[in-house]
């Protein structure tokens, strides 16, 4: 009853593991399906291999999560090679999450991720972490939104293309349209908030050794949902919600703003591994009481 | 216990040798053998530990000088403020007539693990080994609480050799029913070469790079079960272990390639 | 040893009540001064009273709360009313909080409050609450910052004007400095964060009557920090560093990352109206332990 | 007690008379005489009302058709879901040998305070008003619990009048020595102007118009302490209302501006 389809994708649970959160292994995110989840989404890559931020690189205050992992990951090569032994391993679909640091290689990182046929590439422009060395995220500019969904259309085949959006820039009702009318074919909001800082009282340095991370978790939850909603008012094509989901309400409250799939990460520390399990045995629980058949009766439900 | 980050002055320094050093800090949590935490220095890094001793109401970890996070840990002071979060990850189990096997700073984790089977009332036997004598810390308290062998790589302590090899005979002297290990990879390896065939149950306390800790970077999962070793690890079951098909072989970095 | 000064202004607490919380009248705000507040700030008030949105306006969620009052207020007549009276009873600092829909409101509405002589005029350029009526908030476009910066100090005589700025827009750091280029004394960072919706699961409707509302409450605060900090990086005006602060150590975080003073706001919802007798003898015992004179030797302490 | 936004369905409805209803909902949480709710009607708009009662595993609110909002209510069904927070505010104290003046609706909260008082074994006396009978609502219950009183504009229930008009007599024949009143705030103003000179200690419970119910928007501070009342209100003790300067004069709307 749980069962959802995503584009042409058929999911047995509509939660999707969220890049960055143990995605970087096969073995890791076969796990993860085996746990309950509906799909997965690797860790992003980019061309070279990137050791990112030193630690304190992933800490958690009492109402959410700071991390600046600084989008480290085993580059393109190594991340190929994942996702063919995932697929041979799982048949849950598996998102291919990229980024580049140029147009050309969002082209270029598109295109080799295709060769591991993936089921669908997620395009990352909204990582607040690497300010430093990319500016302000591109996901913040209109016009670099659709060059970047344009040029990974191209190189990206028949494989569907999920633009990720922050919940910032000039407002993400906006960018979704710009990624809809250059042709993408699913929106992944949100990536995380802020970024924020935490300073030690007693060593009197921030925390991060970037210093500012990006806000995931709990603390998140409404500003994820308000996008989320905001994206379904403006545009038709699916949305993966994510930011904040812990709690079966918190699934279903995406689910009425629009969602049609439910990006989980933050909660695996907070809820362990086993919070897919639970999410889909609250949201399955949720449809019987109100006897639905499906969560196809609701999406979007919050709009009327 | 807090995953949160928070300092806290170390209290008392010791050090057993060149480049080995142990940290005590005030006990603000319970913990038990086998579970780590993690260190920050700050504006340096942050790496994993394992708890080696609770002495009163202090807990400790004992660090081996290997590149520039450890180095920096023996520039510090008593006084000077470390955070500490933790403890993480999965204990050890406590078994009868055991035998501790552990190679150079892996013997820290032990040494909890010795403390809590003497509370258990655990009859156990160590065979303990390191390149040379100070290496091999905490050697009198071992001795106190039970039988004890030593090897080490100059014959400074014990006998000229590693724990391997009079294991086979130490096993068999000492009617030993359960193992847990303790150390660099490649001795695992090893030990399991030898034990496996006698079917004789283990536990072995491995390490990966970490960089959360909490179980979502993903960054210490094992290729095979794709279990976090920071989560249903430091300490593995034979079974978990058997599992493992990187065992050995070259593991992730900080941006999780094999190195 | 917790007193503060704020430009000429001499504070005996470095709290300041944030503008919108138990700011409409004279009674209320020298209450909040009895409890232990350095200074108030008036509800924002623009040229005619507004009504606002209709209930719920104000709700709590788990992490913090939600707000979307629409800056309701009694108009520009009533408040300056309310501050002289204040200014009466009582002679801890008030900063009288304005905003406009127009440029040449700004710059009538500073020129009334200036005669009821507040101690400091703050300038809301920030709230998140009403773009549909006013579009995206003034504070995230520079050119908009830098002329309402101007019309405002042009009107506000020798009355010392901090703006108010929110965390989103083009980067806070460098809005600020637009600030400070164009006369302004002071920072007040931040307002609201999002805005971000609630939905009620049951009856499938977003709980706001606006939809949605602002956050602030401890989910806000590492963002709020990082405001505060890059601020404290670009500007050399004094900030007051508002945004989550509940706990002493969230203080602290602010001052370390250079506030002067410290805004707080919905704290007083978790805390009760006591929160800032709490915090000053939080702020103190630690100053004590650390034995510090005051927050001077330790303001912007983060930064080395 | 929740003040996040959650909400119920309609367990009950009791029609009082024409715009006079009673709304029962689950009891999921303990509430006290005085305490108050924030009905939420979705899509309409939020405002407080006082608990009347606490009937078995149920809770009632008792509401007067005035407004766009109170006529929304009116429309309600049982099984409807209306967001109920709380329960805010605080509550009335428990005194013996005390009078109950209650006006209209106001008679809402007395009810609840009525039960509390017989539970702890008090004797009061109670004095109910309002236009016609049927506002006069749970009449019976006050009757069964104490001797009672009763005036209506209209005289179709008690004596024809106010409550104020036999208030001295009774507060003599019956040997009161503490009021409560509820209702509205003229009533409040003619009570007073009798019973301050005698000295008899009192709690009134008021309305101001509410925005957060939570003691952080402001709206409902009373000029001259600066008192919340739906936090420390809106049950209100003599010496606090003495402070109140802006007592049966003009209050504040939505927009803070007094009207
Ligand atoms: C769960 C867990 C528990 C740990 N417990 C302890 C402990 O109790 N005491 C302790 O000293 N260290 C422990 N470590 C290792 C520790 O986290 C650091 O990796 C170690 O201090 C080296 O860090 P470094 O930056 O100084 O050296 P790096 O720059 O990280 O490495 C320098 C060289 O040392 C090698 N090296 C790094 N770590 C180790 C290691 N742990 N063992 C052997 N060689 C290594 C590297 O391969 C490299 O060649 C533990 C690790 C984990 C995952
Ligand atoms: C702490 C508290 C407890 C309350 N308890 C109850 C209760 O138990 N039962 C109940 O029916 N109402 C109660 N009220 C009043 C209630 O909140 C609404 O104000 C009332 O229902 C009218 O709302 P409306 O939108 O229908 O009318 P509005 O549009 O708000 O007002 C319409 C007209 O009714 C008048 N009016 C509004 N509220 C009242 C009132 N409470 N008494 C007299 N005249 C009023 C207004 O002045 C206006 O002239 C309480 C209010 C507070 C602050
Ligand atoms: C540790 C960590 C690493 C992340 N790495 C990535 C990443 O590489 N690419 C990406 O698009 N999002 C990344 N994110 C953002 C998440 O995918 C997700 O959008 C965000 O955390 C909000 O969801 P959550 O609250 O469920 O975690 C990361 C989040 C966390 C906490
Ligand atoms: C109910 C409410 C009303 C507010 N009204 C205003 C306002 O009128 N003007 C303004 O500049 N900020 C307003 N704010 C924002 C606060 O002043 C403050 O910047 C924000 O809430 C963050 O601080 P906090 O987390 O301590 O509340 C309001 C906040 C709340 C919760
Ligand atoms: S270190 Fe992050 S999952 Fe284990
Ligand atoms: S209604 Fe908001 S303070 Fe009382």
């Amino acid at each position: 009853m749980i069962e959802t389809k995503l584009l042409d994708l058929d999911l047995k649970s509509p939660l999707v593991l969220a890049s960055g959160i143990l995605g970087l292994t096969a073995s890791s995110m076969k796990r993860v399906i085996e746990f309950g989840a509906g799909a997965v989404t690797s860790k992003s890559f980019n061309k070279d291999w990137r050791t990112g931020h030193k630690n304190p690189s992933i800490v958690p205050f009492e109402h959410g999560m700071l991390n600046a992992v600084g989008l480290s990951n085993p580059g393109l090569d190594e991340m190929i090679k994942e996702i063919r032994q995932y697929k041979e391993q799982c048949n849950a679909p598996i998102i291919a999450s990229i980024f580049g640091r140029s147009l050309d290689e969002f082209g270029e990182v598109t295109q080799r991720a295709a060769e591991s046929e993936p089921d669908m590439i997620e395009v990352n422009i909204s990582c607040p972490n690497v300010h430093s060395e990319f500016g302000q995220p591109f996901g913040d500019s209109c016009p670099d939104t659709a060059q970047i969904t344009q040029i990974v259309k191209k190189h990206a085949g028949k494989i569907p293309v999920s633009i990720k959006l922050g919940p910032h820039g000039p407002g993400i009702g906006v960018i979704a349209k710009v990624c809809e009318e250059n042709g993408a074919d699913a929106i992944t909001a949100i990536n995380t908030v802020g970024p924020g800082m935490i300073i030690d009282i007693d060593v009197k340095k921030p925390v991060l050794s970037n210093l500012t991370g990006g806000v995931s978790g709990p603390a998140i939850l409404p500003v994820a949902v308000k996008s989320v909603y905001e994206v379904y008012k403006n545009v038709k094509i699916p949305i993966i919600g994510t930011g904040g989901v812990t709690k079966p309400s918190d699934a279903i409250q995406m689910i009425l703003a629009g969602a049609t799939a439910i990006g989980v990460g933050t909660a695996v520390y907070y809820e362990g591994i086993e919070v897919f399990k639970k999410l889909n045995d609250g949201i399955e629980a949720y449809l019987k009481e109100n006897s639905y058949k499906s969560t196809d009766e609701i999406r979007g439900a919050a709009h009327e | 216990m807090s995953d949160t980050m928070k300092t806290y002055p170390i209290r008392k320094i010791v050090e057993h040798g060149p480049g080995v050093k142990s940290f005590y800090f005030d006990k603000t949590f319970d913990v038990q053998a086998g579970e780590f935490v993690n260190i920050w220095s700050p504006g340096i890094d942050e790496k994993p530990y394992s708890v080696s001793a609770v002495v009163d109401d202090l807990i400790e970890i004992s660090v081996k000088a290997y590149g520039p996070f450890s180095k920096n840990l023996m520039t510090k002071s008593v006084g000077d403020r470390l955070g500490v979060r933790g403890p993480f990850g999965h204990r050890f189990s406590l078994q009868n007539n055991a035998l501790l096997i552990g190679g150079g700073i892996g013997i820290a984790p032990l040494r909890i693990l010795a403390q809590e089977l003497k509370a258990a009332g655990k009859r156990f036997v160590n065979l303990l080994g390191a390149a040379v004598e100070y290496e091999i810390i905490f050697a009198s308290d071992f001795e106190k609480w039970g039988k004890t062998y030593f090897t080490t790589d100059d014959g400074s302590k014990g006998k000229k050799g590693l724990v391997t090899d009079d294991l086979v005979t130490i096993l068999e002297k000492e009617k030993i029913e359960y193992i847990y290990g303790a150390g660099p990879e490649i001795m695992f390896v090893k030990v399991r070469e030898i034990i496996d065939p006698l079917n004789i149950p283990y536990e072995f306390c491995m390490e990966r790079y970490m960089k959360c800790g909490i179980g979502i970077c993903g960054q210490c999962c094992l290729d095979g079960s794709g279990i976090r070793l920071c989560v249903e690890g430091p300490v593995l079951k034979k079974e978990d272990i058997a599992k493992v098909t990187e065992l050995g072989m070259k593991h992730r970095d900080a941006s999780g390639r094999r190195v």
